[in-house]
């Protein structure tokens, strides 16, 4: 039985299409202007095998051709992520929080508390006994610890998103940083440019201040072992890095494939109802 | 480990015994500094001691009687200054303290002096209080201490100020809260205050209040004898030692070095360009500032609200009435100007900054302050209108040094000090053309 | 007598050669790694234009939102250092005399002036935080909408019925923008262009109120060419507002002043 | 879906265009005065007894766009505030004749002093009420309440006799009442008004003469008896925090499978509860009730009574779970949220913090967080 879990994020949208429960194929592409384009697309690269975003595949995927596959071979289609409820043929949306939560436990059995750091919102997770979600919070009224803030920051620096994190590790001295304003924090690190200051060392307090931030959020719902990052930030070593400073020893568990968790949970939901539906008639 | 940075109690002191070295062999520095840091040190010390001494702890706020707690064996830590020597001491250790307390659910945008007190609590690293002391009016985050009161199991008590001291109820009411707060501290420490010994210390702090007042007069001079590392010389011994005899040592002592200065013709920095007011609180986020604007612009801070007695400060109306000369003395007292209506408070600056011959004002919009965020602009206006005093608000975090940039600080001041040199006001003043 | 105004801006550094009243010429190259370096090209760049040679500058002085020194940059014994505020007013009152309030749009940050009627800084606010009101949202919205910044204030003209947005804060308002697009069907552009054009205008208008409320009104740097933008902030004001062809020179032009006066001033010389 | 109520339709008339509504028209045209008030602890019925129209300055339904407000108060301020001050400047307020704060919160006796420095009103005052709840307390407050008195009546060139007090303290009073018989309908498993319309309801209380809607509530009950209405929705929400005047915000969230059958707002429930004391002295009376009277609000520095309101009426309501929305910068709710959070845990109350601008819409920011509470709530029941 087929299901899809399409993700469509703020900056970017995956899809994972899965074969009773296993991973069959998935792909990651940016997100367009055009949401009902963006969604098509996104399901051509994962037939295609297409991650446009963090270059090659991470996951290991049968050895089978998926490229005939097509949203009409889908029992079930779930939809997440900011443009959830415009996916034209989507069957159900279920919010991020639900998805990531699923999907963390499908890569991290035994996973009690989640972080994901998305485009315009970032999650605290804290997982039930059963594996609901026992409490969840997200950023307040601020977007300092956002991953778009990041990227605002990269992109005056003039270094791509995927090289900020190995770069941040060179650093010798972290600066301080402020994250209470992304238009602040920009114009804060043009001034460090200006004045000499090493992109090592600007993109080590960047990470050093937001990884404060984030982890507060998920110390408000309560951080526990297991302790899994989710989403695109999963794969900024410098972020991840400052993060596992401040666990108090704790360890940081990345999914192989961070980036999809969120799709992968959705597709799992459609399984269930693809399931239930099967057992009515 | 994130939460070393964060600072304990003997690291404070063993930062200030080092601080206290460096100062001695730096050169160009006023002598008081020895003496401003030995208050800060013993302050903090007998803090540090207070319970092998078989003394009590009482973490406060504004606005509160410490004759009081000084006749009773109570031994103050005021939060807000408990903030400011850590950054003196260490920067990182208060946004350390404040992203603990983010972790808590407590939200980024009420007060950092709060925020991090909440931090260090949560991280076991506050001075162990025996209990909590608060007052209003005005600033709403005194709740903090009954919160975190409840939280810690530590008790608490509020004093009620009226909003308009003046009145005769309100002062009434006022006198008679202290004589509650004389009540809880007795059940706490299971001690008797001894009125006799109120008296005595009441007498020396109203000592310190002439001596105060003598040292406004001095550092009024232009040039500005008084420098940066001395500059809240007054409020420390005000604000952490009244009625104590190391407090008016250090004031004596400092308000003779002023005087010397004076006869020698030594200021703060040769050329005076500007007399800086601060309108709210001075830079506690960034210790050097000060020192800076001497440097890049011949800017010497002369005042700030916090240090400001209100009207003649002749608070010492009845010797045998030490509750009621207390209750009067604390509306009057630095670091209360604050709990009052904006035009109040822009009335007391105008007259400040005409009285300390001031070029221009600098209003610190601390983020995580309500009162200061809504009065700003009426302060900014009135000292327009009544002394021709420009202001320079700058957005920031009264003790967060990363929230804003040293750059961006830099660059509003290049341009308020180049605008203030072009005014016709300053021109005037300074009769220049 | 030649001299060079240098504007070190977060996003571009821009040089405007004057000499007397008249402007040779003036450059502007996007700001990357080193101030030194970019000052440096946009002098030369300006001066290719104007014909002249580097000795032909007799004085110099640097200005932007961030004091960097560039001395290296352009070796001109007489260089000097202006703030940002004086720079922008004097660049103002070069052109328009009249101008009472001049409200300056960079990338990262804005400011409103006040000038008294010889020119001078009266009173000068900074935009705040968490408040949309520089150019940092139009290029996340250019990238977003796959529109470039220049044709963005034009295109928001055809609204017909403008979102409003109601966060202040940059990446939200790019969330609730992304909400928009994301609608079924989607907001028409223009129409959302207008609301960010909207949600801009009315936070500048805030720092101008500052000021108090303005005779002339003089709009200035770069975002300033945004068209949309400007009839926002017009419809505010309730009457045309100055605007100068090339708005995003005023500051590198009031730098050049500076040059002019210290040069008369002889100081150039020693 | 559901039966239009005539009564609350004719409510949402009356106090329609906000804020100068036809009602307000209506009162000036006869020649008599309006004062505006910001501040739970501003006893309405001294200004009734004047006379006068006690009209409670908000913002309402729509989001106010901040266009110069900044000028006079930074943007750190709370957006309430920098919302009320920046209708004053739109002209929307040019009905007030006068104007009462109160230095309970802060913010509220800012946006006095800056509307006292920016723009007079013929009268303008405000009094201190305490953050205790003590027999001291009510002495100080019955002080300045008495200090009102006699400034309103100067004002008035008239003295504001006890009768008139007496009188008004039973109008309000049969207000409070009725708003009460109101909540306690909305304890039914299938409540007969969603948390939209009440929250409609008891603004009207605020910008209505209150003998008018006493009249209006009363006929609302009697509709809602004959019609037998009811609102069939799976979960019951509670909202707590600041208080929110926008109706299409709540009615926002109830468009996902939830009604609101409960709040903690100093515009909701505490104009609901208690009675003044009819055989005391009045303005003694007036003095207990407001301080004493109500449920603990987050004004008070001992709250310990208000987080144990709250998780009272949330069981009480049978709730599912809280919204507890708070406007940003607002420093009473920020020092309860910690111990909110935990003490409705242990109550097993699941809650969801929401912070917000003032007035502003649900939009996707959260709309996503109630819709995530939602599934919660699902996965817990399941």
């Amino acid at each position: 039985m087929l299901t899809m879990g399409i993700d469509i994020g703020s900056r970017s949208s995956k899809c994972v299409v899965l074969e009773d429960g296993k991973l069959l194929t998935y792909g990651t592409i940016e997100t367009g202007p055009n949401i009902l384009k963006t969604s098509q697309a996104v399901v051509d690269a994962a037939v295609q095998r297409r991650t446009g975003l963090w270059g090659e595949y991470r996951m290991p995927l049968p050895d089978v051709k998926v490229d005939h596959l097509t949203i009409g071979d889908m029992a079930c289609i779930v939809s997440t992520g900011y443009g959830r409820a415009v996916v034209p043929f989507a069957h159900r949306s279920i919010t991020e929080i639900s998805c990531h939560c699923r999907g963390a436990q499908w890569f991290v059995p035994g996973v009690s508390s989640i972080l994901d750091v998305g485009g315009q919102d970032t999650k605290g997770i804290r997982v039930g006994a059963n594996g609901e979600v026992a409490d969840f919070a997200m950023n307040d009224k601020c977007a300092g610890g956002t991953g778009r803030f990041m990227e605002i920051v990269a992109d005056v620096l003039h270094v791509p998103l995927s090289e900020i994190g190995p770069l941040s590790l060179q650093s010798t001295k972290t600066l301080p940083f402020s994250t209470t304003c992304a238009a602040f924090g920009r114009g804060a690190a043009v001034a460090m440019r200006k004045e000499g200051e090493r992109k090592e060392d600007i993109l080590s307090g960047l990470h050093e201040a937001i990884a404060k931030r984030v982890l507060a959020l998920v110390k408000k719902v309560g951080l526990a072992d297991k302790f899994v990052i989710t989403g695109g930030i999963g794969r900024n070593v410098g972020l991840v890095s400052k993060i596992e400073e401040r666990v108090d020893g704790l360890k940081v568990t990345l999914p192989q494939e961070p980036m999809i968790v969120g799709a992968l949970g959705a597709a799992l939901f459609a399984l269930d109802t693809a399931q239930k539906q099967a057992r009515a008639n | 480990m994130s939460n070393d940075k964060m600072l304990s109690i003997d690291e404070i002191l063993a930062g200030l015994k080092k601080a206290t070295e460096g100062v001695k062999k730096q050169p160009g520095l006023m002598k008081s500094i020895v003496g401003y840091l030995d208050v800060v040190s013993t302050y903090v010390e007998r803090i540090a001691t207070a319970k092998e001494e078989g003394k009590w702890v009482a973490s406060h706020g504004t606005q509160q009687p410490l004759e009081i707690l000084e006749a009773m064996d109570v031994r103050g830590v005021f939060n807000e200054f408990w903030g400011v020597v850590s950054d003196i001491v260490r920067l990182e250790s208060v946004p350390e303290a404040m992203s603990v307390s983010a972790s808590t659910g407590t939200p980024g945008e009420v007060c950092s002096f709060f925020r991090n007190m909440d931090g260090l609590m949560h991280a076991g690293k506050w001075p162990r209080s025996d209990f909590f002391l608060y007052a209003t009016s005005c600033c709403d985050n005194v709740k903090a201490f009954h919160t975190l009161g409840r939280r810690y199991g530590i008790p608490s008590f509020g004093l009620e100020r009226s909003y308009f001291p003046y009145t005769d109820h309100a002062m009434e009411h006022w006198k008679n809260e202290y004589k509650r707060l004389i009540v809880f501290l007795e059940e706490q420490t299971g001690k008797k205050l001894d009125y006799d010994r109120l008296k005595e210390v009441v007498a020396r702090s109203y000592r310190l209040t002439e001596l105060h007042l003598e040292i406004d007069k001095l550092v009024s001079h232009v040039p500005c004898p008084l420098s940066p590392e001395c500059f809240s010389g007054t409020l420390v011994a005000i604000r952490l030692l009244p009625g104590t005899q190391k407090g008016i040592d250090f004031l004596t002592g400092l308000r003779d070095e002023l005087k010397e200065r004076i006869d020698k013709g030594v200021s703060a920095v040769k050329d005076e360009r500007f007399r800086v007011m601060w309108t709210s609180f001075t830079p506690f986020f960034d210790p050097t500032l000060m020192g800076f604007m001497q440097q890049k612009y011949g800017a010497v801070s002369v005042c700030d609200m916090l240090s400001h007695w209100r009207g003649d400060a002749k608070w010492m109306l009845d010797p045998d009435d030490p509750l009621g000369n207390l209750a009067y003395r604390t509306v009057l007292a630095p670091g209360n100007c604050q709990y009052s209506s904006g035009v109040d408070v822009a009335a007391n600056l105008s007259d400040k900054a005409r009285r300390f011959k001031v070029d221009g004002a600098i209003f610190n919009n601390n983020f995580g302050c309500k009162t200061g965020a809504a009065y700003g602009p009426i302060i900014k206006d009135e000292l327009m209108c009544e002394v021709s005093v420009p202001t320079l608000t700058l957005n920031c975090d009264v003790l967060d040094h990363t929230f804003v940039s040293r750059a961006e600080i830099e660059s509003q001041m290049d341009s308020f000090f180049e605008m203030l040199e072009t005014s016709k006001a300053y021109k005037e003043r300074r009769n220049l053309q | 007598m030649a001299v060079v105004g240098i504007d070190l801006g977060s996003q571009n550094t821009k040089a405007v050669i004057l000499e007397g009243d008249e402007i040779l010429g003036g450059a502007s190259l996007e700001t990357g790694e080193s101030a030194e370096t970019e000052a440096r090209m946009a002098v030369q760049e300006a001066l290719r234009q104007t014909g002249l040679k580097r000795e032909d500058l007799k004085a110099a002085v640097a200005t932007g939102p961030l004091s960097v020194p560039v001395t290296k940059a352009v070796n001109i014994a007489a260089l000097k250092q202006r703030s940002a505020a004086s720079c922008i007013a004097t660049g103002a009152y070069f052109r328009f005399p009249q101008a009472r309030t001049v409200l300056y749009v960079g990338a990262d940050s804005s400011m409103a002036i006040r000038l008294s009627g010889d020119g001078q800084v009266e009173d000068s606010v900074k935009n705040e935080r968490c408040a949309v009101s520089s150019g940092a949202l139009l290029d996340i919205v250019s990238r977003m909408l796959e529109i470039p910044v220049a044709e963005m204030g034009a295109m928001s003209l055809q609204a017909t019925a403008p979102q409003t947005l109601s966060s202040r804060c940059v990446v939200f308002a790019e969330g609730e923008i992304l909400s928009f697009i994301h609608k079924n069907p989607p907001v028409p552009v223009p129409d959302v262009l207008a609301g960010v054009n909207q949600c801009i205008a009315d936070g500048l208008w805030g720092m101008v109120q500052r000021m108090g409320v303005p005779s002339e009104l003089l709009i200035c740097g770069g975002v300033a060419r945004n068209v949309g933008i400007v009839k926002a902030i017009e419809a505010h004001l309730g009457k045309p507002a100055l605007v100068p062809k090339q708005p995003q020179y005023v500051r590198a032009l009031g730098a050049a002043v500076f040059a002019r006066q210290m040069e008369r001033e002889g100081r150039a010389s020693c | 879906m559901n039966t239009p109520l005539k009564a609350l339709d004719e409510m949402i008339r009356l106090t329609s265009p906000f804020p100068e509504s036809v009602s307000v028209k209506d009162w000036k045209a006869t020649g008599r005065k309006v004062i505006g008030w910001f501040n739970p602890y501003i006893p309405e019925e001294i200004i009734h007894a004047a006379g006068m129209l006690p009209f409670e300055v908000t913002g309402n339904n729509e989001p106010v766009e901040m266009q110069g407000a900044e000028a006079h108060m930074h943007s750190n301020c709370c957006s309430k505030i920098r919302t009320c001050w920046q209708m004053q400047l739109d002209g929307k307020y040019k009905f007030l004749d006068g104007l009462v704060s109160c230095s309970m919160c802060d913010q509220d006796m800012r946006l006095f002093e800056v509307w006292a420095y920016y723009k007079k009103l013929p009268y303008m005052d405000s009094l201190y009420a305490p953050r205790k709840r003590d027999e001291v307390a009510i002495k100080l407050y019955l002080a300045d309440l008495e200090d009102f008195r006699s400034r309103l009546s100067q004002y008035l060139i008239c003295r504001i006799p006890d009768e008139h007090i007496a009188n008004s303290i039973q109008v309000y009073n049969r207000g409070r009442e009725l708003m009460h018989q109101l909540y306690e309908l909305r304890k039914r498993d299938r409540p007969p008004v969603a948390g939209a319309e009440a929250l409609e309801v008891s603004k009207a209380a605020a910008r209505l003469p209150r003998e008018r809607f006493n009249e209006l509530l009363e006929q609302l009950l009697d509709e809602i008896q004959r019609s037998g209405r009811e609102i069939k929705k799976a979960k019951r929400l509670m909202i707590i925090g600041s208080d929110l005047h926008n109706a299409n915000q709540m009615a926002a969230l109830e468009t996902l499978d939830a009604v609101v059958v409960v709040d903690e707002m100093d515009i909701g429930i505490r104009r609901a509860w208690g009675q003044v004391d009819t055989q005391l002295p009045p303005m003694e009376a007036l003095a207990r009730y407001y301080v004493m009277g109500r449920p603990v609000d987050k004004h008070t520095w001992n709250s310990d009574g208000r987080l144990e309101f709250i998780g009272d009426m949330a069981e009480q309501y049978k709730v599912d779970g809280i919204l507890s929305e708070i406007v940003r910068f607002c420093t009473y709710d920020g020092w309860d949220k910690f111990d909110l959070k935990k003490q409705m845990e242990q109550r097993g109350i699941p809650i969801l913090e929401i912070d917000l601008e003032y007035g502003h819409p649900a939009g996707a920011q959260v709309k996503i967080r109630a819709e995530a509470f939602m599934e919660m709530l699902e996965s817990r029941a399941s």
